[in-house]
């Protein structure tokens, strides 16, 4: 065992993480703990853009932003979070303009932005163009800016640690333990503030844009810790995934002027939302891709439909809605300027679906994408203890794993890379802060114990059951009765089953009994953390009687926000019961009303 | 822990590395053929004229006149000319690097009819035809 | 359809050498390699190590030799392969385990040709204005994920790991020809040495293997023709 | 709206850029020695007269030694100071080119500065020993 010593522990490198790092460094000695090498995190994968009322290219306000964002949010958001990341939305983006990230440009060279769904003129209720990208890479380019900087700036990289606990000693954060994954050493980094930036935790679902590393680790070692997660009954799914396979097609593609086209080949999101049609927020398209097929009009009679972004079609029908460019000429474009745009999509679409966008139509179904709820946070990043806003002295969180909650029941599109910039500034300046005002806790008599007792009862487990297939199985069950449209009925079934899972995960065991890289242990580590989750999640979403945002139940249809307008809060009790807590949202400015787009 | 980084010969020559890795790898056989040549060439003129190195000078130069020998070297010294141009250009003209793969077309496109000719003409001298 | 699939083998722990190992499964013609690589490592054998997160091909974790060629095995179909698949770790790295391979010198070339911004003028208060042709010139070089199928493939890496290699020069492209960037010329002296630039012979097996598609050899031949010109817009 | 010019960088007259220019540009001008030999020898009327392995071997080394035991009737118009200079000219070019195409191949493989160091030497003198004896046999023959 080896330990370390450092004033901030960054857990997780992507956005959040990097920014975290970036900023805490500034001022106190930090260092960043990632199971993935930095650039392979998973905030390389977004593609659309980031959300920021800049108004280069037409009139657009933070408050407009804000609006719209409590609007996606289906009212669940924190208005005051929401308030405050919007307004610093456009000075973040600009601060990564200057960290040397290359957006694309106007002519006049400013930064570009494009449509996305959910972000609209407040006064016109027509799309804005608000979303900033670099082609369709833009978590890429964040990814690797902020990267680029934490070299210049000799942030700490402890690359491919897998962080496995965290460790609390008199309610505080006293650092974390992690696994060396090429040695598989236990190494001890004591801290004086931990921020946990691990990103979500997608592989949970079947259909799924998330990456194999999102396994939710940060919040399951958070909830063993006896510390709640928030709003879990809210995941996102993502209206345009590659049929099976998940891949993500990104809004932009609608935001360019693709449409949603069912089987019988008509454009079926004027009937779901006449104003904005295709780009409406996700839950809101998702679902209506759902009945779509429900109703006997997926493509072919199978369960998917079409995204079409052929320039004939999405020139027939910028004509019909009357999209204008800025100048007032009529909007179209051509196959290249679709390929210039787009050339990520158009690669994946060619690569695993032998589909060439331009030319053909694309398969797409809806896809586990990202999970709104996880580790309550205030603004500032500091993790919340309970229902009463109360904090946990040097924990932060930011990121996907985070909940502040800006994103509600439903995130924007462009919403999430602007939580990471700017709660992950936030949450690195307070840590730093917080870590020159307070000395080094003392760590525990053994502080790997608890982490080393979980991996020795997985070596040492009778090995009669098979991880693989309990995962696929969780998956399925979960995508079936947990996904877009869940029933009261649906989800005790899944309960049922994920806690028959997790009775069978007690036999697990594994062949691989070296230390070095054991992917294999570690793999089966990751999946007891999103069989907790599943659980929690779950648990999360019975109790939660109505509809709204991403959490739609067929047996309760309707918002109700007499009851319901409220924050749930779950702990894991010692004796593996989950209990259910809530707190208030904060309204500021905006009641809620019914949710039309 | 782990194994030493290890290139071999064999492992790096079974990289399926397509056109321009075999231009390569002639490339250089090409070019080391020829120095090697022309440096034994040049002594060998040279030996030639004095009487204590003529024999050795004759010796060598008759390897020159040997035709399986000029099979030999007239295909890389021809093949080395013509890749040698193709890289000239695409190095100091990098926008013409898109045109890579038609370059190493063209490459072949030449180099085999004049090699073709001129294998014809050397070997059926050789053979005494 | 069945498949063939033979792996590279190697357990630091308890082998001496390495060796490879075959397995046979069931396959879809859609399937990736890596969904390959998953299914043998959850239903046959659990040792086998290699490196994923994506799936795919955004993130570079999964690089590996797939018949003999540097790809990703998230984006590479078996309609690609055919039924008979041989997968070895990248040619011209440390092997640790299996198919994972010590990626430290590959980090530290990229590293050396000081891949971030730099500017000391004071900011603008907004952004700094770049024109659409401006933007152009250094997009190719803009999409690197640093998967190293490039570096590996290419003989002169494999004759000496000091060669900085092509990652490095694409990343130093990416800052080089950026208008906003000032330090061009610290980059190109980098590069302008003997473990610089001057060890590609333009070989292309870099820019084939690339699977981001950037032409590679092209923005090296650019940095050569700056260190010529000094020009680098 | 245009940025600022930035400093623009030095060609960096090192060894290694300048070699790497030189075999460029030597190559092109061997090209062009090779066709200016080729044109003269077809002038001079090689083509009713000489093998093709004697067109090649005055194309890349114009030396009337190389043609001296062809059929030419007439070997004086070939053995001029122009033919000469064109002579020591390609020596000059080849050899450094191929001298140093040797020396780059070695160094792919040698990390050691030192070694590197002692082979540029070594080669610089083989080519000096080379070409001189080269000109020797160019101007006594
Ligand atoms: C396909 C796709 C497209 C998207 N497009 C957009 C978009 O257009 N706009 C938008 O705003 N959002 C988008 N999103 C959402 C957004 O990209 C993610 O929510 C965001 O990137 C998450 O960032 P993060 O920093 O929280 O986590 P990540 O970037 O995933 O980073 C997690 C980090 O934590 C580390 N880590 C995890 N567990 C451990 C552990 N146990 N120990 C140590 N380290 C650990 C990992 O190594 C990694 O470095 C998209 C998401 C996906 C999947
Ligand atoms: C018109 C004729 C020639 C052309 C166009 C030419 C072109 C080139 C070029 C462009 C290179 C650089 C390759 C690289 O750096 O990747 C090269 C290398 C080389 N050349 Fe030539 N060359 C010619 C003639 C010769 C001659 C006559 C010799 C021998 C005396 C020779 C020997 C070499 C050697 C040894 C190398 C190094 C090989 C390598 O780096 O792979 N070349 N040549
Ligand atoms: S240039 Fe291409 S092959 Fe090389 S590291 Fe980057 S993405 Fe990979
Ligand atoms: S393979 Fe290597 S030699 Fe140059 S063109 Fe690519 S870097
Ligand atoms: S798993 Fe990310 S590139 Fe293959």
């Amino acid at each position: 065992m080896k330990t370390h010593q450092f004033e901030v522990i960054v857990v997780g490198a992507g956005g959040a993480g990097l920014m975290a790092g970036l900023y805490a460094s500034r001022t106190a000695k930090t260092a960043i703990i990632t199971k993935l090498y930095p650039t392979r995190s998973h905030t390389g994968t977004a593609q659309g853009g980031i959300g920021a009322a800049l108004g280069s290219e037409e009139e657009d306000h933070p408050e407009w932003h804000t609006y719209d964002t409590v609007k996606g949010s289906d009212y669940l958001g924190d208005q005051d979070a929401i308030e405050f990341m919007c307004e610093e939305a456009v000075q973040a983006v600009y601060e990564l303009e200057h960290m040397g990230l290359p957006f694309d440009r106007t002519p006049e060279g400013k930064i570009s932005q494009r449509p996305f769904g959910g972000h609209t003129n407040n006064v016109t209720g027509k799309p804005v163009k608000r979303a900033c990208h670099a082609a369709d890479r833009t978590g890429h380019m964040i990814l690797q800016t902020l990267y680029q900087q934490c070299m210049k700036n000799n942030v700490n990289f402890f690359d491919e640690f897998q962080v496995v606990d965290l460790l609390m000693v008199n309610g505080a954060a006293a650092g974390v333990v992690a696994i060396e994954l090429a040695t598989g050493e236990l190494h001890v980094f004591h801290a004086k503030a931990v921020i946990i930036a691990t990103g979500g935790y997608g592989r949970i679902w079947e259909i799924t844009s998330n990456a194999y590393a999102f396994t939710g680790d940060g919040p399951a070692i958070i909830m063993r810790r006896g510390l709640p997660l928030e709003d879990l009954e809210f995941f996102q799914f993502h209206p345009t995934g590659i049929y099976k396979l998940g891949i993500l097609i990104t809004e932009g593609v609608r935001g360019e002027g693709g449409v949603l086209i069912n089987g019988k080949g008509e454009r079926f999101m004027e009937r779901y939302a006449p104003h904005v049609k295709d780009l409406a927020s996700r839950d809101v398209v998702s679902r209506a891709i759902y009945m779509e097929i429900r109703d006997g009009n997926g493509a072919n009679g199978q369960n998917y439909v079409y995204l079409d972004v052929r320039p004939e079609s999405v020139n027939k029908y910028a004509a019909l809605d009357g999209r204008k460019n800025k100048d007032g000429s009529p909007y179209t474009v051509t196959g290249e300027e679709i390929l210039a745009k787009l050339p990520d999509i158009v690669d994946f679409c060619r690569v695993y679906l032998g589909v060439d966008p331009v030319t053909q139509l694309m398969p797409i179904q809806p896809t586990a994408h990202y999970a709104m709820g996880g580790i309550p946070t205030s603004k500032y990043g500091e993790t919340i203890l309970d229902e009463t806003n109360a904090t946990v002295p040097g924990l932060y969180a930011a990121g996907e794993c985070a909940c502040v909650s800006v994103h509600g029941a439903n995130r924007l599109g462009t919403n999430s890379l602007l939580d990471l910039v700017v709660f992950g500034k936030h949450a690195g300046l307070r840590a730093a802060e917080f870590a020159k005002t307070v000395p080094f806790q003392p760590l525990p008599s053994d502080p790997t114990k608890y982490a080393s007792s979980q991996f020795d009862r997985i070596r040492k487990a009778d090995g009669k059951d098979n991880a693989f297939d309990i995962a696929t199985t969780m998956k399925k069950v979960m995508f079936d009765k947990m996904g877009i449209f869940r029933s009261g009925k649906g989800m005790e079934e899944a309960l049922t089953i994920v806690r028959a899972l997790k009775q069978r995960y007690q036999h697990v065991s594994v062949t691989d009994t070296g230390k070095i890289f054991n992917t294999e242990l570690i793999n089966v580590w990751e999946l007891g953390n999103l069989l907790d989750l599943a659980e929690a999640i779950t648990v999360s979403a019975i109790a939660r009687t109505e509809s709204r945002g991403g959490h739609s139940r067929e047996d309760y249809p309707d918002r109700d926000d007499k009851n319901w307008l409220k924050h749930s809060l779950a702990w894991v009790r010692e004796d593996g019961k989950i209990d259910l807590k809530y707190k208030p949202v904060v309204i500021t400015k905006y009641e809620p009303k019914v949710r039309t787009y | 822990m782990g194994l030493k980084r290890n290139v071999g010969l064999m492992e790096a020559l079974r990289y399926q590395g397509k056109g321009p890795m075999l231009t390569y790898i002639l490339h250089r056989i090409g070019g080391l053929s020829i120095v090697i040549f022309v440096g034994l060439h040049i002594l060998a003129g040279y030996l030639a004229n004095h009487a204590w190195g003529a024999n050795l000078g004759i010796f060598i130069n008759s390897i020159y006149e040997n035709w399986l020998f000029q099979v030999f070297i007239f295909f890389f010294a021809l093949f080395h000319a013509i890749n040698g141009l193709r890289i000239v250009i695409l190095d100091l003209w990098p926008k013409l690097i898109e045109y890579q793969r038609e370059a190493i077309w063209l490459e072949w496109f030449v180099f085999l009819p004049i090699y073709g000719i001129a294998l014809f003409v050397i070997v059926r001298s050789g053979l005494g035809g | 359809m069945e498949v063939t699939i033979k792996l590279f083998r190697y357990n630091p722990e308890k082998d001496k050498k390495p060796s490879y190992k075959t397995y046979k499964l069931e396959a879809l013609e859609t399937d990736r390699v890596l969904d390959l690589l998953e299914k043998v490592k959850g239903y046959q054998d659990g040792t086998l190590s290699f490196r994923r997160s994506c799936a795919h091909g955004i993130c570079g974790s999964d690089a590996m030799r797939i018949n003999g060629f540097n790809r990703l095995a998230c984006k590479t179909l078996v309609r690609d392969t055919g039924a008979k698949i041989t997968v070895q770790p990248l040619l011209g790295m440390r092997v640790i385990k299996d198919l994972i391979v010590d990626m430290e010198p590959f980090f530290e070339h990229y590293r050396s040709v000081k891949p971030w911004l730099i500017n000391d003028d004071p900011e603008p208060e907004k952004e700094r204005y770049q024109s659409v042709d401006q933007r152009a010139v250094f997009d190719d070089t803009t999409k690197c994920i640093l998967c190293a199928c490039c570096t590996t493939a290419c003989p002169s890496f494999w004759g000496n790991e000091q060669y900085v290699g092509p990652a490095a020069i694409v990343a130093a492209h990416r800052f080089i020809f950026d208008s906003r960037d000032k330090a061009a010329a610290e980059r190109l002296k980098i590069l302008n040495e003997v473990w610089g630039v001057y060890r590609c012979h333009t070989i292309f097996n870099c820019t084939l293997a690339c699977p981001r598609e950037i032409q590679i050899t092209r923005a090296i031949g650019e940095v050569k023709m700056a260190l010529t010109t000094g020009k680098t817009e | 709206m245009k940025t600022k010019q930035r400093p623009a960088p030095l060609g960096g007259f090192n060894f290694d850029y300048i070699m790497w220019l030189f075999t460029r540009l030597s190559a092109l001008a061997m090209y062009l020695i090779v066709i200016v030999a080729l044109t003269g020898a077809l002038l001079m009327s090689a083509r009713q007269n000489m093998s093709i392995a004697d067109l090649m071997r005055w194309a890349f080394m114009p030396n009337p030694n190389h043609v001296a035991s062809t059929n030419i009737p007439d070997i004086e118009v070939w053995k001029t100071i122009f033919w000469q200079v064109m002579a020591i000219l390609m020596l000059f070019f080849a050899g450094a080119h191929g001298l140093h195409g040797l020396l780059n191949v070695v160094e792919d493989y040698i990390s050691s500065r030192r070694i590197r160091m002692s082979l540029r030497a070594l080669v610089l003198v083989i080519w000096v020993a080379i070409s001189l004896i080269g000109i020797t046999v160019i101007v006594t023959s």
